[in-house]
């Protein structure tokens, strides 16, 4: 039987992208009809619709094969700029989760605000930049989604106008982002000039051959991957990321620490697999993939060890999303010419999988603890088991699995993780992950236990429950644990569409 | 066609059921789930006696039956669970599941009757004991056998500390897991070199790792890990590693110090722990690698050494003391001294043949004392007893069967396997071995001495009139008490009969069936024929001709005289303690040779001060790395944090910088410029 | 020589006079540090207030519009470069035109919103401002 | 016909000074400057070597940088307002309250 999507024009497989764009533009439409009136409920339904919409439909195409090897490989569109494989499609299924949990969130986190619609149609925007960076083909293509994906974020950092620490996040999020754009975007200019050429398929024909602009081409690369660095909170382009994450509301840390991380993953797997192949550039002396595994061994230890002596919940959790980053650069350091590269970066995605549904729900629980107006602290989260079991349950389920503890999700797609980059010959690179891994405890631990074992300090008034939230992270947390019995199919998945980058 | 192997895993769960049923339901249940238990090592019973019996039809059972972490590929570590039932596991199986079974009734009697409360968590430890024990002796592979041996551990910590009310026994306890547990680390990191070395733990069968090990040092292509070390050299060090956890177990000199205290448990538990689980564990485990360990002349002169001193040293200990029960756990450590001397001496068949008749008159012995314990309403000092005789018969004589066993009369067990140990110490001594001779020598003077305090306890205990008005009119004991005492008196007087070398060498007529039994069998390579050529190959172990009748005579003689000699002193009807007789010795011997006192004193003269002196750099010896590590990890991270300044041009700096480096060591590296 | 040496001559005495002429005058000039001097010279008139003046928000507005509105058309201009030759080398017309109607199609949206969101309105009626704060409060 | 390589030269000085400018500014529109001077000179190379390799992707792709540079710009300046307001001032050093 021919599989229904086969039968659809080609640009239908774009159809999840257009349809994050289209949403955004929905509730811009929605707001234009009717300025004055506010609609919480009418707003989060369309976002979180729209989003499981493209969920939907991404998943249909994953589980379906469109753009795999099983039915034709990758469908290119305009000339190969834009790509639908199945790594655009597996982070686009990681985008949408993320920005359905935190649509979904959203309804009680906002409900007393202003400029709702516009706080959702950018988070739509922004989404629709990320699934976009997972499919672009070309640098061209890679710069216009990084922005889009950025400058909506930027503008979500800043949401709370009138909280100095959310301008404040905004601002360096800003600077230093237009700082790393700046750096990419003459990375790119360079790779341009050493090869002629934005399409990847035919920088990485051109790049082995450059001669004399060996140099040209080796600096752009690094500025590249310096991008990157930016979008993916790696060393030494993270200095944002704390900030970012502890000043902007809490639902955006939760969208930003997870899709556009991932997003920035899945760009750089992309361009680096397929426009710069090992094989080329390494006897060149461009060897980025020992790049990435500096940055790498620096960002996981650097990210977990300042996480190990902050004290305040949200920014601990910022500092361990840049530790993150640093074992999923495992999936661009692990690499060798002719060596299992695509197990390697399948398992990075798998990751990246997982911590969105982990660091999601890490994060909206923090917006709801924001929410109850508790407090920032570890202190002030002492005893709060007492007054909200479920939640603190969940947030327990996340924090364990952030730091890799079995039965959770995040332990098999660590082990994962670290099981191919042993695989390939790059046990240290594993070590160091395991022994920041069992840093890590530490401060997760942390959580649960002010949660759980502290007596609270106070009186705690929660209030009312606020619906969406508590939702949203208990689908984190099911998330999470479902992630352990269905691991196999999804790092599978990964794996033959890493693999499917190096063929 | 179903046999008794498909049945052998039943004979470890069937107890750990009852475990189960006690923890669970044991409240509701009669006598506190005791009859569970006894339904359980029953089973067991008859499901090891049908193992022995097929095993002794020539059949052999090796099989790995669950893989609980199997690397990827081929050529990978496998850590599993399995079987491995041989003449040796057979017999320990059967005497493990007498004992507990035998144990088990008499806590009818020792527990109930005295109206202890907790019984459920009593039967739930003794079941949980009793099923870790079993499960240790069937493991076929060293890290099997190493949780099993840490279970055990774990119960007889919880069995020690039962009465956790009274101060005594918790810190009785928490010494007898500590102490145990320091010797289970190097264990424990012998366990890790060995599948580092060999891929392997598998203690039989088709690239087990004594067979390995075997094969590397013969030559043959072999593919082992040895670190850099010498095959030998690294052989060695693996054993001594493993014995680390077997000098804990077993209570062999200098960890022995738990033992003694371990006498705070209830007495059904010493009987267990000393005779067929814990302290046997140790000896058990390197019976079953004794492949490895033939390979390896230094580990076994150890072993011999270690095990000799330990027969002596606890013996002269035993002299002294007060308590019954402490007299019983010196001659355990002296008897366990004597297992290792046999072992380390070349005599795997005498050692395992020691081991199980010591199984059968340590219980007894145990049992007995327990008896004695309730008719003296729980006072264990043996000078507030005396002329028991009469009011206990039937106590007495099996006592008394118990204690000529251990002392080595003949013709009861003790005397022919202890002289079998000697004897196998003396001929390879002889035969080019000087270091045995040194343990052969430490071993036969600790002959005298356990006659001596074997036979200073049995008059103490039962002779010569009363001294105490309890003592005159002892409480009664039930058929509970008694039938386990009777089982055990008869197999003490008869069970060395299984072996007997020297009347064999007298008369001709052939009588060594423990020989026979160990000797051949499926598993090759787990035979005492097998062990004799490595012993001799490897070890060089040759024996000299030595006619194993004087050498019997000899020790004979030895614990005679130790009896006699206590017969003189104690035997009378109001005898007086004749210690201070021995001056600065008896206060030696009464403080164990102050060994506590040193092992304190270490702790706090020497490691103390060390630990200050390590404290100015870290945090303490041990615990001080792991503090260290995390203190520095938290140091580090609090000035790592003091990169993110918070003002966004340094950022900008810092990313401009970072960038900058990235491209000038790429730059270079790659010679991008050049 | 060179023929762009002409034009490296006119940089050098492009950036060299004026640096020259700088340095001559800070060598040549009398300086005496006076008060009067660092104020704003406003036609003789005495500066009153600071320079920070508060302008009104939709200065700011106005100039965003116009400045992502504006620059948006740059991306108009490589579309037209190809119209043509794309008609003449078989495409059709909705397959040329399509793209960029979506395009403008996307801006009008986002200009109908800031519209209908009172961007481009210069001065509020007192009724919406009165009704913006209610939303706010 | 200028040697390609004096437009690469020219691209990183431009590039440089936009650097440095961020480094020394501590004015946030100062800073956005520097930032829009980085992108021209990824401009210059892109349509210098659009010519040099004879194919229009350098130039097209130059006039989207231009017109997200705007966009950035955009964003930035909106950012920059409501830094004023909670701060007032624009210099970017004074936001530092979030740290270590």
């Amino acid at each position: 039987m021919t599989p229904l999507q086969t039968q659809l024009p080609t640009w239908t497989a774009v159809a999840p992208t257009l349809l994050l764009g289209l949403t955004a533009l929905v509730l811009l439409l929605v707001d234009s009809i009717d300025p004055d009136s506010t609609r919480p409920g009418a707003l989060a339904g369309i976002a979180t619709l729209g989003s499981l919409a493209t969920l939907a439909v991404a998943g249909w195409f994953l589980l379906a094969g469109t753009g795999q090897t099983g039915s034709g490989g990758a469908i290119e569109l305009y000339g190969g700029s834009l790509v639908v494989d199945g790594l655009s499609l597996f982070f686009t299924v990681v985008v949408a989760s993320v920005v359905a949990m935190v649509s979904l969130a959203s309804y009680d986190y906002l409900r007393d605000r202003t400029y709702q619609a516009e706080f959702y149609s950018l988070v739509l925007l922004a989404a629709t930049g990320m699934s976009l960076m997972g499919s672009s083909g070309s640098l061209a293509t890679v710069f216009i989604s990084l922005e889009l994906a950025s400058l909506p974020s930027y503008a979500l950092v800043a949401f709370l106008k009138d909280n100095r620490g959310s301008v404040e996040a905004g601002l360096k999020y800003f600077l230093v982002g237009a700082v790393s754009s700046a750096v990419l975007t003459f990375g790119i200019s360079l790779v341009y000039a050493a090869t002629g050429s934005l399409l990847l398929a035919d920088v990485a024909s051109a790049v082995g051959s450059a001669g004399d602009l060996v140099g040209i081409a080796g600096v752009g690369i690094v500025m590249i991957a310096g991008g990157f660095a930016f979008k993916t909170a790696s060393v030494p382009f993270h200095f944002w990321a704390p900030e970012a994450y502890e000043g902007a509301p809490a639902p955006i840390s939760a969208f930003l620490s997870s899709a556009s991380k991932a997003a920035g993953f899945a760009v750089a797997f992309r361009v680096f697999a397929v426009g710069f192949p090992l094989d080329a550039v390494v006897p060149m002396g461009i060897d980025w993939s020992l790049l990435f595994a500096i940055l790498a061994v620096v960002t996981m230890t650097l990210g977990n060890f300042a996480a190990a002596t902050q004290e305040n919940v949200k920014r601990m959790l910022a500092y361990s999303s840049v530790g993150h980053a640093g074992y999923a650069l495992i999936g661009l350091a692990a690499l060798s010419g002719g060596g299992p590269n695509g197990n390697v970066m399948g398992a990075s995605m798998a990751h990246l999988l997982v911590y969105g549904f982990m660091n999601t729900g890490a994060f909206l629980f923090i917006a709801m603890v924001e929410h109850w107006e508790v407090g920032r602290t570890f202190e002030d989260y002492n005893g709060l088991a007492t007054r909200a079991p479920a939640a603190c349950l969940a947030m327990t389920v996340f924090m364990f699995s952030l730091a890799g503890l079995p039965p959770f999700g995040g332990f098999l797609s660590k082990y994962a993780l670290f099981y191919e980059a042993i695989q390939g010959g790059f046990w240290w690179l594993a070590a160091v992950g395991a022994i920041n891994s069992a840093l890590s405890l530490f401060y997760y631990s942390r959580v649960v236990k002010a949660m759980w074992i502290e007596d609270p300090t106070g009186e705690f008034d929660l209030g009312a429950t606020p619906v969406g939230l508590y939702a949203a992270v208990m689908v984190a947390a099911v998330g999470t644990l479902l992630l352990l019995p269905a691991f196999g199919p999804v790092v599978e998945t990964a794996q033959s569409a890493a693999t499917a980058l190096f063929a | 066609m179903v046999g008794a192997f498909d049945y052998a895993p039943a004979i470890v769960l069937l107890p750990f059921l009852s475990f189960l049923v006690a923890l669970a339901g044991g409240k509701y249940l009669p006598k506190g789930g005791a009859f569970g238990g006894i339904a359980a090592t029953a089973g067991s019973l008859v499901l090891s006696a049908w193992v022995f019996l097929t095993v002794s039809a020539g059949n052999a059972y090796n099989e790995t039956l669950y893989t609980w972490v199997a690397g990827a590929g081929e050529e990978t570590t496998r850590l599993t669970f399995g079987l491995l039932l041989d003449p040796l596991a057979a017999m320990m199986l059967l005497i493990v599941s007498l004992v507990a079974l035998l144990v088990h009734v008499f806590s009818l009697g020792y527990m109930n009757d005295e109206g202890e409360t907790g019984l459920p968590r009593y039967y739930a430890g003794l079941g949980l004991f009793t099923a870790s024990m079993l499960g240790f002796v069937v493991a076929d592979n060293l890290l099997m056998a190493f949780m099993f041996f840490e279970l055990v551990g774990l119960c007889s910590y919880l069995l020690i500390g039962f009465w956790f009310r009274d101060s005594g026994p918790p810190s009785a306890a928490k010494k007898a897991f500590l102490v145990t547990r320091f010797g289970d680390y190097f264990f424990l990191v012998g366990v890790v070199a060995v599948f580092a070395t060999f891929g392997t733990a598998k203690f039989a069968g088709e690239g087990a790792f004594p067979v390995i090990a075997e094969e590397a040092l013969a030559g043959s292509a072999a593919e082992v890990t040895t670190f850099g070390f010498a095959p030998e050299t690294w052989f060695t060090i693996l054993g001594l590693l493993i014995l680390g956890g077997v000098i804990g177990k077993s209570a062999q000199f200098p960890l022995h110090t738990w033992l003694p205290d371990a006498m705070e448990g209830p007495t059904p538990v010493s009987a267990l722990i000393h005779a067929a689980t814990m302290v046997a564990a140790g000896v058990y485990l390197v019976a079953r690698m004794y492949g490895f360990y033939a390979l390896s002349p230094t580990a076994l002169g150890i072993i011999a050494l270690v095990g000799g001193f330990t027969a002596l040293f606890a013996a002269t200990m035993g002299v002294v003391k007060r308590e019954i029960k402490q007299v019983l756990a010196y001659s355990t450590i002296s008897q366990y001294g004597y297992m290792m001397l046999g072992l380390g001496a070349g005599g795997y068949v005498a050692a395992s043949f020691h081991l199980l008749t010591h199984a059968f008159f340590k219980a007894l012995l145990f049992l007995g004392a327990g008896a004695v314990i309730i008719a003296m309403h729980h006072d264990e000092d043996m000078w507030n007893m005396g002329g028991l005789k009469e009011r206990m018969p039937v106590t007495y004589y099996t006592f008394l069967s118990g204690s000529l066993a251990l002392a080595g009369i003949v013709p009861f067990a003790g005397f022919w396997s202890k002289d079998e140990v000697l004897y196998e110490a003396l001929v390879h001594g002889l035969g080019g071995s000087p270091l045995l001779l040194a343990g052969y020598a430490m071993g036969l003077v600790a002959v005298f001495f356990t006659g001596f305090y074997t036979f200073r306890m049995v008059f103490l205990t039962f002779h010569g009139e009363p001294r105490t008005e309890v003592a005159r009119d002892p409480h009664g004991v039930r058929w509970n008490v008694k039938g386990p005492l009777v089982v055990l008196g008869i197999l003490a007087a008869t069970i060395g009969f299984v072996n007997m070398v020297p009347v064999q060498d007298l008369t001709g007529i052939h009588l060594e069936f423990l020989h026979d039994w160990l000797a051949h069998g499926e598993l090759s390579a787990l035979t005492a024929e097998h062990y004799g050529e490595l012993l001799h190959d490897y070890a060089h172990y040759t024996s000299a001709d030595v006619a194993s009748y004087v050498a019997g005579a000899v020790s004979l003689a030895l614990a005679l005289a130790g009896a006699g000699l206590a017969h003189v002193l104690y035997n009378v009807p109001e005898p007086t303690e004749h210690t201070a007789k021995l001056g600065a010795v008896k206060d030696l011997w009464y403080n164990n040779y102050y060994q506590d006192e040193y092992q304190i004193w270490i702790a706090t003269s020497v490691v103390l001060p060390l630990s200050r002196l390590a404290d100015k750099f870290d945090q303490g010896v041990v615990d001080g790395v792991v503090n260290g590590v995390s203190s520095v990890s938290l140091f580090a991270g609090s000035r790592i944090r003091r990169i993110q300044t918070g003002v966004v041009s340094n950022y900008a700096a810092l990313l401009t910088l970072g960038l900058t480096a990235l491209l000038v060591v790429f730059g270079v590296l790659g010679g991008w410029f050049v | 020589m060179n023929q762009w040496i002409a034009i490296g001559a006119l940089g050098v005495m492009g950036v060299g006079i004026p640096i020259a002429m700088m340095v001559v005058s800070a060598l040549l000039r009398p300086s005496v540090s006076e008060q009067g001097k660092t104020v704003v010279y406003e036609s003789g008139e005495v500066p009153t207030g600071t320079a920070h003046v508060q302008f009104n928000i939709q200065y700011y507005m106005v100039a965003l519009l116009f400045l992502v509105f504006d620059v948006e058309t740059v991306l108009i201009f490589p579309w037209t470069l190809i119209y043509r030759s794309a008609l003449e080398q078989g495409a059709t017309l909705g397959q040329v035109l399509a793209p960029m109607l979506v395009f403008i199609g996307v801006l009008v949206v986002g200009l109908g919103w800031a519209w209908r969101n009172g961007a481009v309105e210069w001065i509020k009626s007192p009724r919406a401002s009165r009704r913006k704060t209610e939303r706010q409060s | 016909m200028v040697p390609v390589q004096w437009y690469l030269l020219l691209a990183t000085a431009v590039f440089c000074i936009g650097l440095f400018g961020i480094l020394t500014r501590k004015n946030a529109l100062l800073f956005l400057m520097s930032v829009e001077l980085m992108l021209n000179a990824a401009n210059i190379n892109l349509v210098a070597f659009s010519a040099y390799w004879g194919n229009i992707t350098g130039q097209t792709f130059s006039l989207f940088t231009m017109a997200l540079a705007a966009a950035e710009v955009a964003v930035g300046i909106g950012i920059i307002l409501v830094l004023y307001r909670n701060f007032d001032d624009v210099d970017v050093t004074l936001a530092k309250g979030m740290r270590w």
